[in-house]
């Protein structure tokens, strides 16, 4: 029974990074979106697997009901016949690669410090009301800030999505 | 499932979005890898969260900034790609060289 | 209402720049504008008169604002109303009115009728302005605005050579004669430092001037008033403004531009009584200028020329008086001899326009045809003749009082002369004009009188030549306006008004008897005095000689010169400096091309190359940038990692 | 006396019980009743959209003054069941343009999320399936998912029609999902709660003895409240007059035009299942959820009292469709921007005010 949780992830991460290599490598910008889809679909599972109801639940709420829709709203808006024959990737692939994989490698060996960490025992407690106290209260600030930015984002999006004509 | 497991699973995915944004020909394909790289530091956050801090919901809250300023990002960026399509009716960075001699 | 005097000069000034611009729109081209802009002049001016009888105005009245300041000395624009001002003012006011409304007929066909309104506005404008000055800085901006007016107006008519060449006479002649008053002014200026009338009078009692200063700035100032009122020997250039417009020679050449050179004279007077030798100058220049020009009016046969040289031979006389400590009678001559010029040339207008012609001898008989302009005319004539109770009589009477009550007898014979002069030849020309047999049928049948709009001003300035005089003379109003202190009194004399009276009679006489009544033939008497009639009829050779003296030389100097220009200057100092510029620069070319040239390639080609080079860096593609911005990013963490 | 709940719940026990004691591992015994458990759900969401297409058949034909199907079986009532056979036999046709995986997966992806979301809801005394603690905002946003089905119909079909109406889905859903969180707002500040259970259960009680205690009479917030969320609940189940997506005059059928059979019976049971989950919501966030009213308690029990109350207000829905005609597109988004936000955005504010009343 213990060890549900961990085959829950791993399985999920072989989910996430599978689709995520989906999102880069597709030749079809749509697959790629809908990889995409599936990949945010598991990191909202993520959140759920870690204790984080409320953001798995805004995870679903805002990528897949908002920002992914929008995506795909555009990638058909924008989508010509022939781009699906044309290759994807540009001609630095091969040194991109090279940079990535350094990165990535760098990263995982980075993070070695935190192996002898141990396994949390705290069972997690829903945290809608918590989050929504800290974000009202110690994060007023910052919270108040993100506002703002969403306003001028809706602002500069109807100003850039403006016909020239109208 | 450890720290160590949850942050190694964002380092891959961090490098994975860090290839495509660095090789996608469409503008998409980058924005979409971008989205992949925001996710990668939300779950190292919320992993540091519930292992390092368990009594509190710091990480979680910069998470929910991270994605409301990604949501942000998006529709920017999505209006930018259609403004750009509507006049050099394509989508690939490589045409998009007004300032190239 | 004093504080507002400033508005007599700028209402003109107003109109005229309205006119100017604007005219084209308004109805009859503006005229109207003017006219109503002097007649508030006028009645501004009467006004201030009105207050100084009553009391409520005392004078001197003086304001000023401030203008500008020259390093450490402020100048400013202002006015002073004293008795001579307001005097002028009523003078160039009416006038100045008369003849505007008097131009309404007289230029009613004429081309440009607009741009003459407002040419006579600024006119006006300038002469109220230097009539109201304070100081002699705005005295002086006003005299020279006057001066092109003068010179606009007198050739109006350009497109005759005469015109033009008659408005550069006039203005170059002037012009010598305002070097001297601009050398005054300097002067005036180094040796008290300041414009203002009535802080020069108070230095030149505490004697800060010293005498020979004095003489120097009088003299100098004199200089510009020969030149402005026409005296000898810088008065050629009158005659030959009788070619402006008639109005404009009433106007400007009789009753007001002349008579600045004479008021300031009067302003000037402190510098003048400092140096007595100066005003035996003043007296001298004008008592051969009265007498000069009367004998050259004998001869003349245009009626505008008479009348020019006539008011060249008054303008003398005002000097005269002047010049013999008669500060009120040369002005009061002034005054009243501005009514009965205007009257006569605004009268000879009105005949030129009735019978097309400037000629005496075409004309004759003619007060059958025109009643009013005659009658009129002949007033003007007895005026200026100076017969009892005519303004003329008063003021010339007074003239020869101060010259003979000061010893000068000489210039009280040249003066009595004069006037048997003037009555001579102002019969001569009544005469010729207005009475006897008509000598051309034709032109008699055509003329007819004039328009109201030249009658109405006529008879005005008719009934001013009348009662000026006695006016003025009744109750001291004349020493109470026009006096300097330290002027001798006049005292009523018998025996000078006797011969004056008697001088002026007998010249009517002589007239009467030549021109109408026939006893001695016109024509047998200049041949009898064949040189004397030769030499007054040529004015003197005065033109002649100062051509031979100044026009001449300077001619075959600038020949000269411009050979000396073609033959040496351009031939060798031009063309040679070219040849080795030339040369030079053929040099400078090779040079050019075969080094510095050579250089820039060079440069540029080293430069390409380094461009080629670098340029492959900037790719113009973002995600190469993406790559090494990350490459960057990458290896500054490796950097401080390890 | 009839209620469901522990009857349920006591069968599962002793369900367990009897297989634990015949050697079968505890675990495995929860996991299988999870399983039975589920499957109910699914079986119910599979049913219900049978008996809402003939309610509409019925509903329609009765608006029109007809009688509508009266063939198959007594009044019609399998008629459904027939129409379900045949669709389920028909060929599953591909178009050559499309692409078959994307056309294949669309159906799956849009009524895949139906079954989860039904998970949260309180279908009476015992009745949760799972208590969520974020009940409220996970059906809101797993429906989000639904969406994308749609677009991947509208892409995958290869047809300039269904690509339209995909947009045209994309655009409308991602707007009117707006005003419906911020309608719910208010029930969730007023109650402290995202879970539906504990918000039915806790309008329970009565004003004066009468009126009951539901969302809905509480004054202005309640209905301002109600009425948006029941009109951006039409918008986002793409119903009549909001039906821009598929118009057929306009459209063919929009996004599903190209599909037939099971695929096109998957897309027609998502929406009626949307329609029943828009309406079970409103009953537990509006209507009290299982709470009766008039007749005193325990004489019907409360899983009848929210089917009744749930099929009142599918009623409603069907009632709409039939008697308005659709807008048009700007007027639909400019009626969703400039009307439905900013009065949701005030009725928030005025909850706050009513919040902070109460805790004075």
């Amino acid at each position: 029974m213990s060890h549900l949780p961990s085959l829950v992830f791993y399985a999920m991460s072989a989910a996430l990074i599978l689709t995520a290599i989906g999102v880069v490598t597709m030749r079809s910008v749509f697959y790629s979106a809908v990889s995409l889809v599936a990949a945010l679909t598991v990191v909202a599972g993520l959140f759920l697997l870690y204790g984080a109801d409320f953001l798995g639940a805004a995870q679903v709420l805002v990528y897949i009901g908002g920002i992914m829709i929008i995506m795909l709203f555009v990638v058909m808006l924008s989508q010509r016949p022939h781009d699906s024959m044309e290759r994807q990737t540009n001609d630095q692939w091969f040194r991109a690669l090279c940079l990535a994989l350094v990165i990535g490698i760098s990263l995982v060996r980075g993070f070695r410090i935190f192996i002898n960490q141990m396994v949390s025992t705290v069972v997690p407690v829903p945290t809608s009301a918590s989050l929504g106290r800290l974000l009202l209260g110690d994060m007023l600030l910052p919270f108040e800030t993100v506002s703002l930015i969403l306003l001028a984002a809706l602002v500069g999006a109807v100003l850039f999505g403006q016909d020239k004509k109208s | 499932m450890t720290l160590y497991h949850g942050l190694a699973l964002s380092g891959i995915v961090f490098s994975i979005g860090v290839y495509g944004v660095l090789t996608r020909r469409n503008v998409l394909g980058i924005l979409m890898s971008i989205e992949l790289m925001f996710n990668a530091a939300n779950i190292a956050l919320v992993v540091f969260n519930r292992y390092l801090h368990p009594g509190n919901l710091w990480g979680q809250g910069f998470v929910l900034f991270v994605i409301t300023v990604a949501a942000a990002e998006a529709v920017v960026g999505l209006s930018l790609v259609l403004a750009i399509y509507r006049n050099l009716k394509s989508v690939y960075t490589e045409n998009m060289n007004l300032l190239h001699g | 209402m004093a504080e507002h005097a400033y508005l007599i000069p700028f209402l003109p000034l107003a109109a005229s720049v309205i006119i100017f611009f604007f005219g084209r729109w308004l109805p009859k081209k503006g005229s109207w504008l003017g006219i109503l802009a002097i007649g508030a002049s006028l009645v501004l001016s009467i006004d201030l008169f009105m207050r100084w009888m009553d009391g409520s105005l005392k004078i001197p009245f003086e304001m000023s604002w401030p203008w500008f300041s020259a390093g450490i000395y402020p100048l400013e624009w202002g006015i002073l109303l004293d008795g001579p001002a307001l005097v002028m003012l009523l003078v160039v006011c009416t006038v100045s009115f008369l003849v505007q409304v008097y131009s309404l007929g007289y230029m009613h066909d004429a081309p440009r009728f607009k741009r003459f309104y407002a040419y006579l506005s600024l006119f006006t404008f300038s002469m109220l302005g230097l009539v109201l000055a304070n100081n002699y800085l705005q005295f002086f901006v006003g005299w020279e605005v006057m001066g092109a007016c003068s010179y606009l107006l007198i050739s109006f008519e350009f497109e005759r050579d005469a015109a033009a060449a008659a408005g550069n006479k006039a203005f170059l002649t002037t012009k010598l004669g305002d070097l001297g008053f601009y050398a005054g002014l300097l002067a005036t200026f180094v040796a008290v430092g300041s414009f203002n009338f009535g802080q020069i009078q108070a230095h030149l009692h505490d004697g800060t001037v010293s005498p020979r200063m004095a003489y120097l700035i009088a003299m100098l100032f004199f200089c510009g008033a020969v030149g402005k009122s026409a005296q000898v020997p810088l008065h050629v250039w009158l005659p030959d403004a009788m070619e402006g417009p008639t109005p404009v020679s009433a106007l400007i050449h009789a009753a007001t531009m002349v008579a600045a050179g004479v008021f300031l004279v009067a302003r000037s007077y402190g510098f003048f009584m400092l140096v007595p030798n100066s005003l035996e100058v003043v007296a001298w220049v004008g008592g051969i200028t009265a007498v000069f020009a009367a004998t050259i009016a004998l001869t003349a046969n245009d009626i505008k020329k008479v009348l020019a040289y006539s008011t060249i031979s008054q303008l003398g006389y005002m000097m005269l008086g002047l010049g013999v400590a008669g500060y009120t009678a040369g002005l009061f001559h002034l005054t009243t001899h501005a009514a009965f010029k205007a009257l006569l040339f605004l009268g000879a207008g009105s005949v030129i326009h009735a019978a097309h012609t400037n000629d005496m001898w075409k004309m004759g008989s003619l007060s059958k045809q025109m009643i009013t302009t005659a009658m009129t005319f002949f007033i003007g004539s007895l005026a200026l003749a100076g017969i009892w109770p005519f303004a003329g009589f008063y003021s010339k009477d007074m003239i020869l009082t101060s010259a003979y009550q000061t010893h000068h007898y000489v210039l009280f014979g040249m003066g009595c002369f004069t006037a048997f002069l003037t009555a001579f030849y102002m019969m001569r020309a009544c005469g010729l004009t207005f009475m006897g047999e008509a000598r051309e049928r034709d032109r008699f049948a055509h003329a007819h009188e004039s328009p109201w709009s030249m009658t109405v001003p006529l008879m005005i300035l008719a009934v001013l030549s009348v009662l000026v005089g006695k006016l003025l003379m009744t109750g001291g109003t004349l020493q109470q306006l026009l006096s300097w202190p330290g002027t001798p009194e006049i005292e009523e004399s018998h025996l000078v008004t006797i011969l004056a009276t008697g001088s002026a009679v007998s010249g009517i006489v002589l007239g009467w008897l030549i021109y109408l009544g026939r006893l001695v033939k016109p024509e047998s008497l200049a041949n009898a005095f064949k040189p004397i009639y030769l030499l007054l009829s040529n004015k003197w050779y005065i033109d002649e000689i100062y051509w031979a003296l100044f026009v001449g030389p300077t001619q075959k100097l600038s020949l000269a010169m411009a050979r000396f220009d073609d033959q040496v200057i351009d031939r060798v100092g031009v063309n040679g400096t070219g040849w080795v510029a030339e040369k030079l620069t053929e040099i400078d070319s090779w040079f050019d091309d075969h080094v510095v040239d050579q250089g820039v390639d060079g440069t540029g080609w080293v430069i390409l190359t380094l461009g080629r080079w670098a340029r492959r860096l900037q790719t113009g593609f973002v995600q190469n940038y993406l790559l090494m911005i990350a490459l960057g990013f990458v290896l500054l963490v490796f950097w401080q990692v390890f | 006396m009839f209620e469901l709940g522990p009857a349920l719940s006591h069968l599962f026990q002793v369900m367990r019980s009897f297989a634990t004691s015949h050697g079968v591992s505890p675990v495995l015994a929860i996991l299988i009743s999870k399983i039975i458990q589920t499957n109910i759900i699914i079986l119910l969401v599979s049913l219900v959209p049978m008996l809402l297409v003939y309610a509409e058949r019925k509903v329609s034909a009765f608006m029109q003054a007809r009688l509508g199907p009266m063939n198959v079986g007594p009044w019609g009532i399998f008629q459904t069941l027939a129409d379900g056979i045949k669709l389920m036999f028909k060929e599953d046709v591909v178009p050559s343009g499309a692409d078959w995986w994307v056309h294949f997966m669309a159906p799956v992806v849009a009524v895949a999320p139906v079954f989860v979301c039904y998970a949260p809801v309180p279908f009476g005394q015992g009745l949760t399936p799972v208590d969520l603690n974020t009940g409220v905002l996970f059906i809101l946003s797993v429906s989000g998912i639904s969406t994308i089905g749609i677009l991947l119909g509208g892409w995958g079909s290869g047809n300039k029609y269904s690509m339209l109406g995909g947009l045209r889905a994309a655009a409308q859903l991602v707007s009117f999902e707006i005003p419906r969180v911020l309608s719910v707002v208010p029930v969730l500040m007023w109650y402290g709660s995202m879970s539906l259970r504990t918000i039915a259960l806790a309008q329970q009680g009565r004003w004066f003895n009468i009126i009951p205690k539901w969302f809905i009479f509480y004054p202005v917030i309640g209905q301002v409240a109600f009425i948006v969320f029941l009109i951006s609940s039409v918008a986002e189940t793409n119903r009549t007059p909001f039906d821009i997506p598929e118009a057929e005059s306009e459209l063919v059928a929009g996004f599903h035009t190209e599909f037939g059979g099971m695929k096109f019976a998957l897309f027609f049971l998502a929406e009626y299942a949307y329609v029943f989950l828009a309406s079970a919501m409103a009953t537990a966030l509006f209507l009290g959820g299982g709470d009766g009213f008039l007749l005193p308690n325990g004489i019907i029990p409360s899983w009848i009292w929210f089917l009744l109350k749930t099929f009142a207000i599918v009623f409603l829905f069907l009632w709409f469709r039939w008697t308005y005609p659709r807008l048009r597109v700007d007027r639909l988004m400019q009626f969703c921007w400039k009307f439905l936000m900013p009065w949701s955005f005030v009725n928030i504010a005025l909850a706050g005010a009513l919040v902070l009343v109460r805790m004075r």
